[in-house]
């Protein structure tokens, strides 16, 4: 599988997601500048997190326009993956590849910490290797990650199962007491209709790297890289 | 151009600068220097960048070692860590400016010392923070607290480098003038450190970084006739930090330090263009011309004495071969930053600005960067010792044992958990970060290495009130035990001297007998210290801080394996004490 | 030419940051302030054309760039440089 | 009553974000794009009182917080509520 990271001028995260692509999966992985036009022969394309444009007038709204999403929406079409990572998600919402949108944290300030996921829809290419309703532990890190979309949008992403993954507690359960940032209905990350675009705030290329002790990050890694279960 | 009005003495005043130092420039010019010129000195014979009151004591610190690549004398220190690595640090203080402006002060500072890193050619891997404030209770200290913190977070996140550490105190001493010292560590190949030298005559001077505005020149030496009324509401006495900026600049810079024909590097701080443009050729034994209106800026009308002096934030200077200045200009130009050609080295051992086609400054670089005179200010043992160190134990009321006692010491704001703070700062980023906040040191791997460097910042200043020789002592001794109880050998410290008002002799006793205690110990233990900054002034109304000789030391582990942390890991454990 | 463009939130979507200005004041002492909206401001200086074009060109940012649409509505007002 | 309050940057000062969505403008094909200032816009919904008292509550709170003085500058307006 042909691996591509995106650096959008401000991303930060791309050398992560590029280290654990490269060095732990051993995946075909390159670099790909913001100001490159074309994405040929890719089959995973990643926009990582970061701070594109200083996260300025909004995070994410500037990096859309980059002269790489073209061909970033011409490989989600055509049936690419394509995967948001935080910032990346940013952009994903921003560029209407994904719909809602990310506003301040509730809170109003940056929170940086270890959250509990559960896993809604273990069927997609990014979370076959999880079972259905599994609790994974997967650092945020982020001021604007509180997930909105109108009633309607968010009615049909219930319906249709593509909300990937919710805020919940260490036993799984949703509720407010677990949601870091307001989200609406504790959405972390979200799927596209087809099923080839992920975005996600919460950062699972910092928790896969073996040489750490939390490594739920390798189960999304696992399921793009047709891996089973790691054991143990 | 008509002949510039003559320099009066209210102009010298207003530019701190004593009468004798004034006689002494003419002295050492041979003539009087005009307005650009008498703002130069200012700037480079102020306390600040010529650490004139301080020098003296600064040169009893140990800093040799076998490990030593770099010591004081640089933007940061260099210490070798094994298979051709290097750790490059240094610890720097934004104390007023976050005064005034909790958010932006502490912002640039981190800017600032970010620049310092990755001007060595240092890619930074890790800050920490030490920040002191006043009463708690005050609805003013909240609001500085608050912003400050925000303000390392808005900057450290935004560039991508994680805030891992640090330590905050609360003491009504702070109450009028808080601290935020900031440290930064990165990680550079030996072979290939970046020194501020401005060598090879007919070299290219490159600009590159944000556009220059009037940031940091204050209106109250703007009283000349080269000025009209309408420029002081557009002189910012703060400077907005752009992250965003700095990071461009941080991979930009990275970048190009790969190709063989940078010869130099150092970045724009305080004094801007001028201390940098000095200070390179200072040290290169050359000269530089520049030409103004090469520089690029971002407000109109602005003259050479005010680009000279302006203070705006990310932007650094580059010393090219000759012949590649086109192939630097791509590389910065590729990344989006504005960059230009602004001078060239020279063996005149002269600075030369031109402006608008004329010679509107020409000095000898040593007398400007060299000439001020290092003040021997007088020390006196304080009068308050008298009392203070003197204790009577019985005298002391003993608060009942058990569960109140315990809860009301950690429930104190400097003792209490200070996670609400470090949540806010992103202290993953990178994948280096071994041990997260929370523990007695932040420990980082070295990518592609078994090794790993752990940090400690420490200073309790009330220690240092009561005896400054032995608290300055106990600081390195605490960051030490930090280190070696994660696991870490102690390889090299940075320190920062936060202290009142220096013609003060009693304060000028503080510092003498702190730089004693720091060296003292550095000696007997072997650890070089090479680098640092000095914070001088910091009283108001006649109060002084606390002596605040804040102090971080950085340690290696030869084997990351086998750090530790500083948790309870398991019911059952057995908890034992060492040393009396 | 000068455009002002005002973008707020819109009707629905939380601001958490406008209730916590709203708490500020009130703990201030400001027991008259009943609500708060936050929104942005942008002054933007163009090149001067005719008013229509003016105004389709300045639509067009604030539908592309400088509103959300899917959060924020948007207006504007256009007026000669100073 | 309705407070209509701008807060922005004071001449001179650094706007990072301003910078940044200027060069936007004209990287999407907007050349017209002179110069852009962001600042804030704030609406304030306040019991009525008489429009003098109801100004120096507003400049009061306006100094104490709703702008930083060091680097920002307002203005407001005060009309009937809707
Ligand atoms: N307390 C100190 N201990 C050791 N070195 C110091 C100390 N204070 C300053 N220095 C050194 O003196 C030099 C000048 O300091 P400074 O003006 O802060 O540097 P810069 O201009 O690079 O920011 C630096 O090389 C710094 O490391």
């Amino acid at each position: 599988m042909k691996c591509g990271v995106v650096t959008f001028p401000g991303s930060n995260c791309d050398r992560d997601c590029f280290h654990i692509l490269k060095n732990v999966y051993g995946a075909d992985t390159h670099w790909i500048w913001h100001k490159d036009t074309s994405l040929d022969g890719f089959d995973l394309v990643v926009l990582p997190g970061g701070f594109s444009y200083g996260d300025y007038l909004r995070a994410g709204s500037i990096a859309r326009f980059s002269p790489i999403m073209k061909a970033v929406v011409d490989h989600a079409n055509r049936g690419g993956l394509l995967w948001g990572i935080c910032n990346g998600f940013q952009i994903l919402v921003e560029a209407g590849l994904l719909p809602g949108a990310l506003l301040d944290n509730h809170t109003q300030k940056y929170m940086c910490r270890y959250v509990h996921l559960k896993v809604e829809n273990a069927g997609t290419a990014f979370t076959r290797a999880c079972e259905p309703g599994e609790v994974l532990n997967i650092p945020i890190a982020h001021a604007q990650g509180s997930y909105y979309a109108d009633a309607g949008t968010l009615q049909q992403l219930e319906d249709t199962g593509r909300i990937v993954f919710r805020y919940c507690d260490v036993q799984g359960n949703v509720s407010e007491e677990a949601n870091p940032n307001g989200s609406l209905a504790n959405v972390a990350g979200l799927i596209n209709e087809a099923g080839n675009v992920l975005g996600m705030m919460p950062h699972p290329e910092r928790c896969a790297d073996p040489v750490w002790p939390q490594t739920d990050g390798q189960k999304l890694f696992d399921s793009l890289f047709h891996k089973t279960r790691v054991q143990a | 151009m008509s002949a510039p009005p003559p320099i009066t003495a209210e102009q010298v005043a207003q530019h701190g600068l004593t009468k004798a130092e004034y006689q002494r420039i003419c002295d050492l010019l041979g003539r009087k220097p005009n307005l650009a010129e008498l703002g130069i000195f200012s700037a480079m014979w102020s306390e600040h960048c010529s650490y004139k009151s301080s020098k003296p004591h600064l040169k009893t610190l140990p800093t040799e070692g076998p490990r030593v690549l770099q010591g004081p004398g640089e933007n940061a220190g260099v210490v070798d860590i094994g298979d051709g690595l290097a750790a490059v640090f240094k610890i720097e203080s934004h104390n007023h400016p976050s005064f005034i402006e909790p958010y932006q002060g502490a912002a640039t500072g981190v800017g600032g010392i970010l620049r310092d890193i990755f001007t060595m050619g240092a890619r930074p891997i890790a800050l920490l923070n030490s920040l002191r404030f006043g009463n708690p209770d005050s609805p003013k200290m909240r609001y500085l607290f608050n912003g400050v913190v925000k303000g390392i977070a808005g900057y450290g996140n935004c560039i991508g480098v994680p805030t891992v550490g640090g330590d905050i105190y609360f003491d009504d001493c702070y109450d009028g003038n808080i601290l935020v010292n900031v440290f930064c560590l990165g990680l550079a190949r030996a072979d290939k450190i970046f020194l501020g030298n401005a060598s090879g005559v007919g070299n290219a001077i490159v600009y590159v970084g944000s556009k220059t505005g009037r940031d940091g020149i204050h209106g109250a030496v703007m009283s000349s006739a080269e000025f009209d009324d309408s420029t002081e509401e557009k002189r910012p006495t703060v400077q907005v930090g752009d992250p965003f900026m700095e990071k461009l600049l941080l991979e930009a810079c990275l970048e190009i330090m790969q190709k063989d024909w940078v010869v130099g590097v150092q970045d724009m701080g305080a004094a801007g263009l001028t201390s940098s443009a000095f200070e390179m050729a200072e040290r290169a034994d050359s000269g530089v011309s520049l030409d103004l209106d090469a520089v690029p800026v971002r407000e109109t009308g602005m003259n050479a004495y005010e680009i000279m002096l302006s203070e705006s934030q990310e932007r650094m200077v580059f010393v090219i071969e000759s012949g590649h200045e086109e192939e630097a200009l791509a590389i910065f130009r590729k990344w989006d930053l504005d960059a230009a050609v602004i001078g060239r080295v020279t063996d005149d051992r002269h600075m030369r600005i031109r402006s608008h086609g004329e010679e509107v400054v020409a000095l000898p670089i040593e007398v400007v960067v060299h000439g001020a005179t290092e003040t021997h200010r007088p020390t006196r043992k304080p009068k308050y010792l008298e009392t203070a160190q003197h204790l009577n134990l019985h005298e002391i009321e003993v608060l009942g044992r058990g569960d109140d006692a315990l809860k009301k010491l950690l429930a104190s704001p400097t003792i209490a958990s200070k996670e609400c703070v470090f949540d806010q700062y992103d202290h993953m980023v990178g994948l280096n970060t071994l041990v997260l906040p929370g523990s007695d040191a932040a420990v980082l791997r070295i990518p592609d290495s078994e090794k790993a460097l752990a940090i400690s910042v420490d200073c309790n200043s009330r220690y240092c009130y009561l005896d400054p020789f032995q608290g300055a002592q106990i600081a390195v001794a605490e960051s030490c035990r930090n280190l070696v109880c994660s696991g870490a050998e102690p390889v090299g410290v940075t320190n920062c001297l936060n202290f009142g008002n220096p013609e003060n002799p009693e304060i000028m006793w503080q510092f003498e007998q702190a730089v004693r205690g720091l060296g003292d110990f550095c000696r007997f233990f072997n650890i070089p210290v090479v680098s640092g900054n000095v914070s001088l002034y910091n009283e108001t109304k006649g109060e002084a801080i606390f002596p605040t000789p804040t102090v971080a030391v950085v340690g290696l582990l030869e084997d990351r394996s086998r750090h530790m942390t500083q948790w309870f890991k398991q019911p059952g454990h057995r908890i034992g004490v060492l040393g009396l | 030419m000068l455009a002002k463009i005002h973008v707020t939130l819109k009707q629905g979507v939380l601001d958490p940051q406008g209730k916590a200005v709203h708490h500020a004041l009130n703990d201030l002492g400001y027991a008259e302030v009943r609500d708060v909206h936050l929104g942005r401001y942008m002054e933007i200086e163009l090149d001067a054309v005719e008013q229509a074009e003016a105004e389709a060109r300045v639509r067009d940012m604030c539908e592309k760039l400088l509103a959300n649409t899917v959060i924020e509505s948007y207006r504007f007002t256009l007026e000669p440089a100073n």
